[in-house]
């Protein structure tokens, strides 16, 4: 219980935060059609971060609201993986970073649905149709610009560079990941990654991408360990629970 | 002959007008009357563009999950309106390109409404209760607007607006039920708002060059001084309902006119924000700007990857 | 007493959101030398606004401390003019912001050694010699930008379109201003305004830059009505204190 | 003759060097003398410059007023301590240009700590305390170090640096009298910060292939592993005066060595930091070519101005 409590907030974390990053480009989209796109996933994705953290606090039976799950806790104790929490920097890093999210996101649900734990598993259902949209939607953006234009292709390239480091970190399993796959709660990642692995690479050959060689992995936002990127994006997430706590709005 | 045809043509077009038969847009129609109409969609679909940044300012500080799903959502839907109404407007031959260029060129108006800040959460509530309150009184004689695309378009428009208007009513409750840091918070707002909003009926009938015509043509089907008197019939009984004062003095109820007598807007204010000059202008102008100027290459590498591909299938098609 | 603490406030929340603005460029400056440059600016600004809201507070007499003066309020109830709280954009409009202000701050700080208000005299004193230091400093990178590369001039004229529009409320009485200057606690500005263009129009003609013409001139900052820009930078300042309010540090 | 006369030449270093006399920048010396200390110099200028970056991330949200300006100020030194340490490099025939150039094409290093994020406000506290006390530990010998210049420099950092270590075990201390959230706070930071301070006295002493050289010139005074231990036996009592556990199980008072046994630094985690795989060693770079680049014509318009300003003075002379 523990554990999927523990596991439920890292998922809760990981929508959050890609959903409050793909809201801060709300007005300032590229094309009026994709800022509508960008505010649906990250209206997909806060949606599912509600209902996890409402689970993870029914789980952990202490009183507390998603609010609190959300707002009263520091850096240093959100759970979500690097990826998620890097800067949206121009189009295509944003683009980049929902693609490599979004196949892991798409496959890791569609597993979930069938855990035992009920919980769990109603929220992936529910969350699983909105995420094989996103999926689509990447994919699409990443082979436009990567067969685009000249400049489009570098610097969707240049994303790819900058952001592949990142994408280890979605399959190195935790030590509660570990155990929930032993126990048959969550699917073991090493098939996800496969799965991953066969759409990733058949984007990038359709978009004319190469996958940088040899790059080493960065880990730790599963355990706490965050960029300083993070720590900004919470003062603006937090603010206002913070400054006036245990209020209704 | 050309004379004789353009005379029945603009006599089938007023009688159209006078029975109420909507104009379509392979109808033929007057010059002034496209142009009019033109000014006006672009004019608002610009309004629905602009007017997601003040509230998308504070879509990353909003203090729920839940409010900022709902807000984000908001903002959301004014990009879908933005999309309809330059629709509406390019069934009038005109470019969405053409009028995001006029747009921050300078040329093309805004509702000058969203060249003020948004300073705390309240002005979130108040944006949603006042000015889409306001948005709502002059759109909704629009659904009977005589232009057809822009009569549907405001259709749905005015619909998801008195959802919107909702929402922003139950800001301001929560706050104003809350803690007293809350409602002080509701009530700067209102301070703030009030009279920008009373401004968005424009200005008086007197001073209304446009009124006339547009009138005449059932573009508009009230006027200025009409709507916000409506509005403020309407609004103050809410502002007392939520126990908030209404900053101004010279409010009072007239019995005799069945409405409440209130304070002149300061026009000088009103003028200059039109001329480019409010608090926000140039940020809400330069955040647009750079937005469309940083996402060229996106739109650049949509084209090139779109005609690639129609040539790729060309080519098969071909084999 | 009350128009004292309004005021001290006010010249509290300048000196701080000025100095926290130029903060934000430690470690990130064009020259290693103008990087300790700014910080020591930031630093004398800082420590001009401890000593005023440390004075506020004592005038408040409500047991408040500076951090309470400067963490617990939000954006509408502080009192700085629009222009201290421009973003930083690049070192030509970090320069021009500053300039346009020291030129203020050295003739106020100078004239208000003389208030019979012996707080705020005192205050004054310790924080003239620095402000004259500023003075030259920002004078001379005009001049230097002004009068250096052809796109120098460029950028520099650019920031002094853009700003010039701020300078107007600094020399804009409130009414508690206007009080204060008529009761002699403070000067009347139209004396400082004076001064202030000499030594601005001098600057300038050496730079080679042009004062825009008929501007229109934002005000409102002073009376609360901020820009945008205020509301995240509060975010950061206040966080911690938002946060764990009431501890020690 | 030649070799007579550079013999006669290493002759009179290696004498000046036995009887801790100073090289100084006019001297000779030997080619891989000076390559050494430019290498070491230049590092230690670009660890200050680099390291200005992960404190210089809690500056704008210190909190508290006092705290923020004593932060800043203790940045600002490291922006100071990063001109003497280009100065002192100088001497040595490299320009501040190419040595900067170096960093940003990653052929010069800097200090690995700093390519390590802060995450709380404790983070501070942990850096003055745990890194700039073994910065000292290894700075304080240099005092002594054998050229002149890099010496002199030393003096006023070593200086500085004790004192911010005194402010970072200063913010230690309030935190851990203070409220749990703050004692926990630092006790995360502690554990995420003690085991890449202890990797800052560099690789074991075995496998450190500089050391030696570097011993007998009197560049370096301790080997890494004598450094390291003397650290561990300085802060473990600290550590239990602030009530901090440290994070390491094969902790252990030795009475025969009258020193702390410890476990083993993880140096997988130590090379791949060093090879440029640690959490910030891209952002950290990328912050710095970025601030050099946007920063050029700022330079370039120095440049320019004091040439006109030159050329001026030079005319109006000649009149």
């Amino acid at each position: 219980r523990a554990l999927v409590y523990d596991y439920t907030l890292q998922l809760a974390d990981t929508s959050l935060i890609l959903g409050h990053r793909l809201s801060e480009w709300c007005g300032h989209g590229p094309i009026l059609e994709q800022d509508l796109a960008m505010a649906n996933i990250a209206l997909d994705l806060i949606g599912e971060s509600r209902s996890l953290y409402q689970y993870a606090a029914e789980l952990e039976g202490q009183g507390r609201t998603e609010d609190d799950l959300a707002s009263l806790r520091d850096a240093v104790e959100y759970k979500n993986p690097l990826l998620v929490e890097q800067p949206n920097g121009d189009f295509g890093d944003t683009v980049m970073r929902q693609f490599l999210f979004d196949g892991f996101h798409f496959f890791l649900l569609k597993e979930l649905q069938n855990s035992p734990d009920k919980g769990l598993a109603g929220i992936a259902a529910k969350s699983f149709k909105e995420a094989s949209y996103h999926v689509k939607w990447s994919a699409e953006w990443i082979i436009r610009l990567g067969d685009g234009t000249e400049e489009s292709r570098r610097r969707i390239q240049k994303a790819l560079d900058n952001l592949w480091m990142f994408s280890g970190e979605l399959y190195t399993m935790t030590d509660t990941e570990k155990a929930l796959a032993q126990a048959g709660f969550i699917p073991d990642y090493s098939g996800l990654l496969s799965q991953w692995e066969a759409h990733v690479g058949k984007v990038f050959a359709e978009a004319t991408l190469e996958v940088p060689q040899n790059v080493f992995m960065q880990k730790g936002g599963k355990t706490g360990r965050h960029s300083e990127h993070l720590g900004y994006l919470l003062t603006e997430l937090q603010y206002l629970q913070r400054a006036y706590p245990g209020l209704e709005w | 002959m050309e004379t004789i045809i353009e005379k029945s043509l603009e006599e089938a077009f007023e009688e159209k007008i006078a029975k109420e038969i909507r104009i379509e847009p392979k109808d033929w129609m007057p010059e002034q009357y496209r142009k009019t109409l033109v000014r006006q969609i672009s004019q608002h679909a610009h309004s629905e563009i602009v007017g997601m940044l003040p509230e998308g300012n504070w879509i990353t500080r909003a203090p729920s999950l839940k409010r900022k799903a709902i807000l984000l959502s908001k903002v959301q839907d004014e990009a879908g309106h933005g999309l309809y109404l330059y629709s509406a407007a390019e069934t009038l031959g005109t470019s969405r390109d053409q009028m995001i260029a006029d747009l921050h060129s300078g040329k093309a108006k805004y509702s000058s409404i969203f060249n003020y800040p948004t300073l705390s959460w309240a002005d979130i509530g108040a944006i949603g209760w006042l000015v889409d309150g306001a948005a709502i009184m002059n759109q909704v004689p629009l659904i009977r607007t005589s232009y057809g695309p822009y009569a549907r378009a405001m259709v749905r428009v005015c619909k998801e607006e008195s959802f919107h208007q909702r929402q922003g009513f139950e800001i301001m409750m929560s706050l104003c039920n809350g803690a007293p840091a809350q409602k002080k918070m509701a009530q700067e707002a209102f301070n703030r708002w009030w009279w920008p909003t009373l401004m968005m009926f424009g200005p008086k009938d007197a001073e209304s060059p446009n009124t006339e015509q547009s009138m005449r043509w059932k573009i508009k089907r009230f006027t200025n001084d009409e709507l916000r008197q409506r509005f403020v019939d309407m609004m103050v009984p809410q502002a007392e309902f939520l126990g908030l004062t209404v900053p101004d003095k010279d409010l009072k109820w007239n019995e005799a006119k069945n409405g409440y007598d209130f304070g002149d807007v300061d026009w000088e204010e009103f003028w200059n924000v039109v001329k480019g000059n409010g608090p926000c202008n140039k940020d809400r102008i330069n955040t647009r700007v750079k937005a469309y100027e940083e996402g060229a290459w996106v739109r650049e590498a949509a084209l090139a990857h779109a005609q690639k591909r129609a040539a790729r299938e060309a080519a098969n098609q071909a084999k």
